[in-house]
């Protein structure tokens, strides 16, 4: 509470007739004599003016006045000013309160009593509401001598050069890959037709060498905290995937890079590649990967093979780098690309619109492609990349052969470690070997690819040595043993015991299981010594209705049997074979007998002879989500069959000793790291998981690989690892803008008729196939993952698994110059962009005519024929209510220009259709003048229509200045559109906290006199982003942004205002609302006398007053915005003024 | 205006930010509202308890508005969410203990908007005049007897 | 007696003697009958303690009196406090806003059959579906389980008088706060109401003045509502203990009707989750 | 003595509502509170208790007690003086609580202007209770349910012919005057005797309440008040205020404040906190202790008359049954243990 008794002077401005033209002053100074404590009152014609000023000081000092009320404009015009007229009096500055009778008293009233009781009003609550002022002083904190600038078009880099030709660094955030901004499209500049990138062009080397200026492209702002003088900024930046500091540039990638999209640069005009730099003299010259994330089939993959990579490949026909890229992660791609359950296929975007990739099949033939062509598969060119040999020195122990285990193997062998793979059969390649029916996979197939792991140095292949997993072996080698012997152990030992049914007579002669009928099948084949093909009699049936039951099935008619019938327990749609295998099955004439399950296998003299069945009805569905099949009750019948192959599931058939099983005899593994319960030995495969597919083998594989190289090292091994895969539902995937729907090759098949004994079904694509094929992918992520460019990059400068980079920086200045946009004149369906093709914006043709665009400098038609008359439409989008109200100040010059280059480059007939030509700047009118001579017609009319006429397009508009209808065919339509900010100015100003206008364009603190000061202290706007601007005044309005901070950067301290929050701790409970509500953490509990109070950290206090309002015993106060101070004030102004107007 | 016209007295807590400025721009734009509107200057919608309105309408005002920034706009970051929590329960209160919640009216000014401010003020005048005076004011018997 | 007294008497017995607490809080019966808060030192006296339909204040608001340390160098006292399903709420309420520490508060917590005023059915509980209280150290439980009322809390007498005019609403409630003479039972009986000093009372900032007046009152119950908005556990101790029998709680359970529509949150679920005014959502449009 | 019929009771009530503010028990949502009637109708008869004693007449709850105006000088004018005020239907325990509180206000200097124009400009009109109802005990604290002190005309109820009828006893020589023009015959009747309460304490005298300050019975009583007012604002005799200036119109030159008088209680904890946030009785048991101290040892001691007549009000207001009775049996018990 302040001490004193309050003498106040009261000062009424008439701000000329500002306000005394409306309110009477001569009656608000009489009524604020009467006021309490006001000691004396005056009046001046500008009371911000220096006598007015002066005045004021002197009456301080002769009248002792202690508090100072000013009735003028508004606050936050002038409050600084007087604040410091105060100081220079000897007063604290706190000790004033201003009356806003201007802007919103007398210039928003009418002159009459009730105005003139309002700014009475006004005074008189001010009068008591600076009794309650208390002095306040405010903080000095260091400035942090450097600036942060967002946007580096051409004014943030001129505004960067300024401040960092001050000696003071600066950070140049740009969020595209290269600085330059609309400047570096353009082709010349108006009015003096030098080339934008030949001026622009050593601005931007200056940039990229100032040893002031840390250039951060392809960045953007993610937080700004802080205040003036001291504002910490997180910027992100975003992966570019090729390290700016190695690249070299040399374009190698380019050439190589398989995907192609429209280049951005170039308004799509022109394609690029997924890596590139927008242009040739892009600042930093580094090339960027343009990724959009995972691609959907690579992120299902679960061996996450590089499946959009190796499509684009082939699409490029380059089929044996296909297939090293499908290596990478699956050594087995010809069995792969057969047996796959391809849930790739699954994740395929263009299964949403027509049908997916034919993934499966591609990959196949990029293996059979290789096989076919051995001149090719010389080994690639030695890479730039080093080998990594971390696992050098280690000894692994793999148990069982199979698409795991020797996946497992290759890898950790390719790390360097010593590999001995233990398989218990006499054949390695476990189910793919003895499982998969030779029609499916032929038998070259698989052993070619067993064979290039196999001879992978560091591979020991140990055939028929069964590994016992439980206790000591006398015989052979146990877990234990391999323990001892080895530094780490995989076990992948699969799946390889039918499941029995349990009912009698399945022990006659007669009945089979089928993991065991299949093996045995396939060992006979493969050739293996003693083995005979099993015998199946005529009357085969086949219980189940999985893979293994339809492969029996098929290999039994093979095998001779005249009629085959599969018995399944549930109905056709809860089969869990895959589709395609059961139609296969069909064609073959096997039969199907749904809802019913074997009771009982009859037999005659020890023999099968008829199986005694149970039919069942489908109930509730179990857990697995498919209705369970339930026994009709009394309703059985006799099936006649002399050979029955049981194939209703498969397990381990292998004890485990001290390892660990899950509920259902599984493996029990880590879900991230597949680490058993023994520490060292890990597991993967069917083992694990159960009867799988290849596929999901190698993903173990990985998975394990991983694991095992972690344990190896002594690394943490689930830190930064999921068992999922990456959640990619956010993703904004590419969509190439002509999305052709384009049928699925077809996979040529083998007859049925021809599908006797084991030959292969599939036949497998053709080249022009599978080239087809690959073009239809859709390119997702956009980058590929082929890996191409990694693989010629002799730098060694890219990185496919580079992150996005999180980073603080100290700044005591911001600059926003995050410039404009051409306004997309699309919604404008009037004049057809986007419809005819020849309909242009501005931009599009500045691309055109510039010499290193996609016409290296033609203006060209698409057809690539030269124009013979082309209309340029002014004010697209500007100057009309409902798009853009403003006039976007730059289009009718550059619209002059364009007529220029255009009558220069092609002798064109060009027509303008303007509204007003605004020729304002330097030199500007004397180019109108010179166009106007060049023979340019100008029709003063805004065009109300494009429509087609046949080749041609008709303008139709009104000569205003003739007063008649102008229907003109041309060749081309150039559409001037407006400039409006650009895309994402909305969030770049929340994150800033700065205000934006109702156009969407920076406000700047004064359109007249502070024309590059944002609302928030320490924050400038340069250029275009605060509103439409040419290059010369945006170029010096950066300047002078730049100029303005570093005025504010050449202090060593910026005031702080005093304006925050306090406690009064006797009041406080302690309750911690405070703490919960404050955005800037300033207040926290703290210990007194026994009891917890807030406390307030006015370093962080922003002075916002969101907890003062959320206390309710009324604990915290703000310092100059007290309840006390506004309850007066309430209290007056309402007292004050009476209800009834008299 | 004529004499027997019921004039309001309407108070408005703006932040210094947006709404303030808003009412600034409206000013020197010359665009024209009801002079029934006091202007009470705070840092932010959130420094405004809604006590401020309670006592607004006890001390005789007829409408009290509470304007701040645009969401996602403050100064403050998160000032005009908190406001907006407070004064949706605030309003809801005065609803149901019989004071129309016409009278209080939050809304969100930028600094661009003078326009809308101006109409909103003005919109807001017309619509408290027709409610007439505010029922739950201060009576002070001392007060009549003695400006009697 | 009854098997839930026998229960409330040898938690608090149990608690005296091990010295887990230095007091119980509970009820007894007054020599005219009126069943009253009791304070139990010593385990002998755990006698007194009594339970009935009857206890229908809110004990929990004594654990303000037991918050700190009353000298230097004593340590906080410990407490136990009978409580029926909503007074636990409070006991939450408490925790979040770090009033009490859990470790100095035993909770006895009373399975819940509804408490009554007057012998009628405290309106409130013909419809509350909860018996066991959300927080307790022992469980007071009767032989037979509490029966569960079909009816939810629709708040259909709040809604009824949302249909009302302005002009009604305002009639009513001038009416009854015509009666009140600023006693302030409500607020002292409130677990919630522990400002250092009420906002009705301050004179620097002087928000309200200290007249008996119909304006005053209607501050004062506004104030306090707005105060307890997001916070009030619903147990109508303000009701219960109004000598004007003002409807209180009619004013509490409005705004635990909205706070229940706009934000989902319920008062005292568990010490944890923000209440609506401590947090905001930025995607929230609400009507204003 | 005169003897009026119900009908000629109300015949005079509504002749007195024309000539004064009649204030008499009226049923207001379920509380008997005295507010002013137009006529008799408006009057609970057959009330036993009311909820507010009429001391809100003679002492209300909120009122100006002086004008202050600040314009170029300042000037200072005496609060509104209140109308001519009949309160009708006073119990005799109410009106001895307005003795007790003339015993401050009025005998001694300076006496309290604005109550004194208040009792003045107040007549009270008696109705004897027939019998003592629940919680009361007014004999205890040397009153009756058919005394007449304080009082200016004291009705009984008596049976008349047909319904009720009232015996009148003229007590001052306001009541006479009022009484003057009454309807009415003489007649010759007995008063009822009232029936008295049973088994109630006998009062400790104030030294003896001295001798126990101290004791842990105190807290023991205390420990469960909640810190309302209740209590002391439904009492006839308790007569606290707290005071405060506040502007009621503000004009440039002329700023008028009214001084503001309403009822505050011991037994809130900001009575007697004071600036800095220091109180002088800082806990509840030294605040509720008070109100019993007051009512039996202070205030007779001080200034005669005990502060307490035995309406019962703040039994049955209590929240939590802090029972009067049971504190006076609770000193006489300790006193009666200490001096054996």
């Amino acid at each position: 509470m302040n001490q004193d008794k309050p003498r106040i002077g009261v000062y009424v401005c008439m701000c000329g007739s500002n306000i005394a033209g409306t309110v009477d002053v001569p009656a608000v100074v009489e009524a604020s004599k009467k006021l309490k404590n006001v000691v004396l009152v005056r009046y001046n014609k500008y009371t911000c003016a220096g006598p007015g000023q002066t005045g004021i000081k002197e009456d301080i000092k002769a009248h002792n006045l202690n508090r100072v009320v000013i009735s003028a404009c508004s606050p936050r015009m002038h409050e600084r000013t007087w604040r410091t007229m105060l100081a220079e009096a000897g007063m604290n500055p706190y000790l004033l309160e201003v009356a806003n009778l201007r802007e919103q008293c007398s210039w928003a009233h009418p002159a009459g009593d009730m105005t003139t009781q309002k700014a009475i009003d006004l005074v008189a609550a001010a009068v008591e509401r600076v009794s309650w002022h208390n002095p306040l002083f405010p903080r000095r904190v260091p400035v942090t001598k450097s600036a942060l600038i967002v946007g580096a078009g051409i004014a943030g880099i001129q505004a960067a050069l300024d401040i960092a030709k001050a000696g003071v660094p600066v950070y140049l955030v740009e969020r595209e890959p290269s600085i330059g901004g609309h400047m570096a499209q353009l082709d010349k500049t108006f009015p003096t037709l030098d080339c934008s990138a030949c001026i622009l062009s050593p601005k931007m080397v200056d940039v990229g060498s100032h040893p002031n200026i840390t250039l951060l492209s392809y960045s953007e702002i993610e937080k700004v905290e802080g205040f003036i003088g001291n504002f910490t900024v997180t910027v992100r930046r975003k992966a570019r995937f090729v390290d700016e500091t190695v690249c070299t540039s040399c374009d190698d990638c380019t050439a190589v890079c398989p995907v192609q999209v429209p280049a951005e640069f170039d308004l799509g005009l022109a394609e690029r590649k997924a890596i590139y730099r927008p242009f040739a003299q892009a600042v930093p010259s580094a090339f960027r990967i343009d990724k959009r994330g995972p691609a959907p089939c690579k992120n299902t993959c679960p061996a996450g093979i590089h499946v959009q990579g190796y499509v684009a490949l082939i699409g490029e026909g380059r089929f044996k780098e296909a297939y090293d890229l499908i290596c990478e992660q699956m050594p087995f791609p010809g069995v792969c690309g057969r047996v796959c359950h391809h849930p790739c296929e699954a994740a395929c975007r263009r299964g949403d619109k027509d049908q997916p990739v034919a993934i499966e099949f591609l990959k196949r033939f990029a293996a059979d492609w290789v096989t076919a062509h051995p001149e090719a598969t010389a080994p690639p060119p030695a890479t730039a990349k080093p080998v990594e040999r971390p696992l050098q020195g280690h000894r692994v122990a793999v148990v069982g052969a199979g698409p795991a285990g020797l996946t497992v193997a290759r890898d950790v062998a390719q790390m360097g470690a010593d590999c001995d793979v233990y398989e218990s059969l006499p054949v390695a390649g476990g189910m793919m070997a003895v499982g998969i029916p030779r029609y499916r996979l032929p038998a070259d197939a698989l052993q070619r690819e067993i064979e290039t792991i196999i001879s992978t140095p560091g591979v020991n292949l140990l055939l028929n040595t069964p590994v016992q997993l439980e206790g000591e072996s006398k015989s052979g080698p146990s877990l234990a043993s391999l323990q001892r012997d080895c530094n780490a152990v995989f076990i992948g030992v699969g799946a390889h015991q039918g499941m029995h049914m349990g009912v009698p007579g399945e022990d006659l002669k007669g009945v089979l299981h089928g993991a065991e009928y299949l093996r045995q099948l396939n060992l006979a084949q493969l050739g293996v010594k003693g083995l005979k093909t099993p015998n199946v009699g005529s009357h085969v049936v086949v219980i189940g209705g999985g893979n293994v039951a339809i492969d029996s099935a098929m290999t039994a008619k093979r095998l001779g049997a005249d009629k085959v019938t599969v018995l399944y327990r549930r109905t056709r749609a809860e089969m869990p074979a895959n589709d395609w295998e059961i139609e296969e099955a069909e064609e073959e004439a096997i039969e199907f007998h749904f809802l019913a399950s074997p009771i009982e296998f009859r037999g005659k003299k020890g023999k099968l002879a008829a199986i005694h069945a149970q039919r069942m009805e489908l109930g509730e569905p179990d857990e697995s989500g498919r209705r369970r099949p339930v026994p009709i009750e009394g309703d059985t019948f006799e099936l006649d069959a002399d050979t029955v192959i049981v194939a209703i599931g498969q397990r381990l058939g292998q004890s485990l000793g001290e390892v660990e099983q899950s509920r259902r005899s599984w493996i029990e593994t880590d879900p991230v790291t597949l680490q058993t319960s023994r520490p060292g030995v890990f597991a993967g495969g069917d083992a694990v998981s159960g009867p799988a597919s290849v596929v999901e083998a190698g993903g173990a594989a990985h998975r394990a690989v991983e694991s095992i190289r972690r344990y190896l090292l002594g690394e943490e091994l689930a830190e930064g690892r999921s068992a999922e895969p990456a959640d990619i539902s956010d993703i904004d995937y590419y969509d190439p803008e002509s999305w052709a729907l384009t049928a699925r090759q077809e996979m040529p098949r083998r007859e049925v008729e021809a599908r006797c004994g084991f030959n292969e079904v599939s036949l497998g694509f053709t080249e022009e196939q599978a080239i087809a094929e690959a073009r239809r992918c859709l390119s997702c992520g956009i980058c590929s993952e082929c890996l191409a460019c990694s693989n010629v990059c002799g730098a060694g400068a890219i990185n496919h698994d580079a992150q996005d980079e999180l980073i603080d920086i100290d700044v005591g200045a911001i600059i926003v110059a995050s410039g404009f946009d051409p306004w997309d004149p699309t919604p404008m369906l009037e004049y057809g962009y986007g419809v005819y093709p020849e309909v242009y914006t501005g931009l599009e043709i500045e691309r055109l005519s510039n010499a290193s665009g996609p016409t290296s400098g033609e203006i060209v038609m698409r057809s690539g024929e030269k124009p013979k008359r082309v209309a340029i439409l002014h004010c697209i989008g500007s100057r009309d209510e409902h798009y853009q109200p403003y006039c976007s100040r730059i289009c009718c010059m550059y619209s002059l220009k364009l007529a220029h280059l255009i009558e220069e480059k092609t002798h064109a007939e060009v027509f303008n259709f303007y509204m007003d030509m605004r020729s304002f700047g330097k030199g500007y009118e004397e180019f109108y003048e010179r166009v106007q001579r060049e023979g340019v017609v100008f029709v003063r009319g805004r065009a109300a229509q494009v429509s087609p006429d046949g080749d041609r397009l008709i303008v139709r508009a009104e000569d205003t200045d003739l007063g008649r209808p102008v229907n003109l065919p041309v060749d081309m339509v150039i559409l001037a559109t407006a400039a409006v900010p650009s895309k994402g100015s909305a969030e770049l100003a929340q994150k800033l906290h700065v205000t934006r206008d109702a156009t969407g364009f920076f406000l700047e603190a004064h359109p007249k006199l502070r024309p590059v000061d944002s609302n928030t202290d320490g924050i400038f706007v340069a250029g275009a982003c605060q509103a439409p601007r040419d290059i010369p005044d945006t170029v010096a309005h950066a300047g002078a942004a730049a100029s303005q901070a570093l005025g504010l950067l050449s202090q060593e301290f910026v005031e702080v205002v005093p304006t925050v929050a306090e406690v009064r701790t006797l009041h406080c409970v302690g309750c911690g609302l405070c703490v919960e509500v404050c955005p800037f953490s300033a207040p926290s509990l703290v210990e007194s006398r026994g009891r917890m109070v807030a406390e307030i950290n006015e370093a962080l206090c922003k002075g916002c007053g969101l907890c003062v309002a959320g206390c309710r015993g009324k604990a915290i106060s703000l310092r100059g915005f007290n309840d006390t101070q506004i309850l007066t004030q309430l209290e007056a102004l309402l007292q004050l003024s009476p209800a009834t107007c008299a | 205006m004529s004499e027997n016209v019921f004039q309001p007295k309407i108070v408005a807590f703006l932040c210094n930010w947006c709404s303030y400025a808003g009412a600034d721009l409206a000013g020197t734009s010359r665009t024209q509202y009801p002079p029934n509107v006091r202007i009470i200057r705070v840092p932010c919608s959130g420094r405004v308890d809604p006590l401020f309105a309670l006592k607004a309408f006890q001390d005789g005002a007829d409408g009290v508005m509470v304007l701040g920034c645009h969401p996602g706009d403050c100064h403050y970051q998160q000032g005009n969410y908190f406001a907006q929590r407070r004064y949706a329960l605030m309003h809801r209160l005065l609803e149901f203990t019989g004071v129309e919640s016409e009278r209080l009216f939050v809304d969100w000014i930028s600094a661009s908007e003078g326009k809308k401010f101006a109409q909103v003020v003005t919109d807001f005048t017309e619509r408290v005049r027709a409610l007439g005076p505010v029922p739950i004011k201060r009576q002070t018997p001392a007060l009549q007897e003695v400006s009697a | 007696m009854s098997a839930l007294e026998e229960q409330i008497r040898s938690a608090a017995r149990q608690y005296l003697e091990n010295g887990d607490v230095s007091v119980v809080i509970g009820y007894e019966r007054g020599p005219k009958g009126k069943v009253r808060p009791a304070f139990v030192h010593q385990a002998d006296d755990a006698e007194r303690l009594v339970w009935s339909p009857e206890c229908n204040l809110n004990l929990v608001t004594y654990l303000h009196n037991y918050k700190h340390s009353p000298r230097r160098g004593v340590p906080v006292p410990r407490v136990a406090v009978v409580v029926r399903p909503c007074d636990a709420r409070a006991v939450n309420l408490l925790l979040h806003e770090q009033q009490i520490k859990r470790e100095n508060v035993k909770v006895i917590g009373v399975t819940c059959a509804g408490s009554e005023v007057d012998g009628e059915l405290r309106q409130a509980c013909t419809v509350c579906q909860e018996r066991v209280p959300v927080i307790y150290d022992v469980l007071v439980e009767p032989e037979q389980p509490v029966e569960v009322p079909e009816a939810q809390d629709d708040y259909g007498d709040v809604a009824e008088m949302e249909s009302w005019t302005p002009g009604e609403r305002l009639e009513y409630w001038a009416k009854e706060f015509d009666r009140c003479i600023r006693c302030y039972a409500c607020r002292q009986a409130c677990p919630g109401c522990y400002c250092f000093e009420c906002v009705a009372e301050q004179v620097f900032p002087h928000w309200t003045s200290i007249a008996l007046e119909l304006p005053e009152k209607y501050f004062f119950h506004v104030m306090r509502a707005f105060h307890l908005a997001g916070r009030c556990v619903g147990c109508d101790a303000c009701e219960v203990v109004c000598p004007m029998d003002i409807p209180l709680s009619k004013l509490n359970r409005m705004l635990a009707k909205e706070v229940e529509a706009l934000f989902g949150y319920h008062t005292g679920d568990d010490p944890e989750t923000l209440p609506p005014l401590a947090t905001f959502s930025p995607e929230e449009r609400l009507r204003l | 003595m005169k003897v009026l019929t119900q009908a000629q009771l109300n015949e005079w009530l509504n002749h007195l509502a024309e000539r004064f503010t009649l204030a008499a028990p009226v049923n207001v949502q379920g509380k008997l509170l005295y507010r002013q009637v137009d006529d008799s109708s408006g009057i609970a008869w057959g009330f036993e208790r009311t909820d507010m004693s009429p001391k809100t007449w003679t002492f209300p709850a909120t009122e100006p007690i002086l004008i202050i105006e600040q314009g170029a000088e300042t000037r200072l004018d005496d609060a509104p003086a209140p109308a001519p005020t009949v309160v009708f239907g006073v119990r005799p325990c109410d009106a001895r609580g307005a003795l007790a509180i003339d015993a401050l206000f009025l005998d001694k200097e300076p006496s309290d202007g604005q109550y004194a124009r208040h009792r003045e400009a107040t007549t009270l009109i008696g109705l004897a209770c027939p019998q003592m109802w629940d919680s009361c005990f007014c004999t205890v604290v040397g009153g009756a349910p058919n005394s007449t002190e304080g009082l200016d005309l004291l009705l009984t109820e008596v049976d008349g012919s047909d319904g009720a009828a009232y015996a009148v006893q003229i007590i001052s020589e306001k009541g006479e005057k009022l009484a003057a023009g009454m309807p009415g015959e003489e007649k010759g009747v007995s008063l009822p005797k009232p029936r008295l309460a049973k088994g109630l304490p006998t009062l400790p005298a104030s030294q003896e309440w001295k001798a126990q300050f101290n004791e842990t019975f105190w807290k023991q009583v205390t420990e469960r008040c909640l810190g309302c007012r209740a209590c002391t604002f439904v009492c006839p005799t308790c007569r606290c205020f707290d005071v405060r200036d506040e502007v009621v119109s503000r004009q440039p030159g002329r700023t008028v404040l009214q001084r503001l008088r309403a009822w505050d209680a011991c037994t809130s904890a900001p009575y007697r906190r004071i600036a800095g946030g220091h109180n002088p009785r800082p806990t509840q048991h030294s605040r509720l202790r008070n109100r019993f101290y007051c009512k039996f040892m202070y205030y007779p001691d001080d200034f005669g008359p005990l502060g307490c007549v035995g309406c019962g009000r703040c039994i049955e207001a209590c929240p939590v049954n802090i029972d009067i009775l049971e504190v006076i049996a609770g000193v006489e018990q300790l006193a009666a243990s200490g001096s054996s």
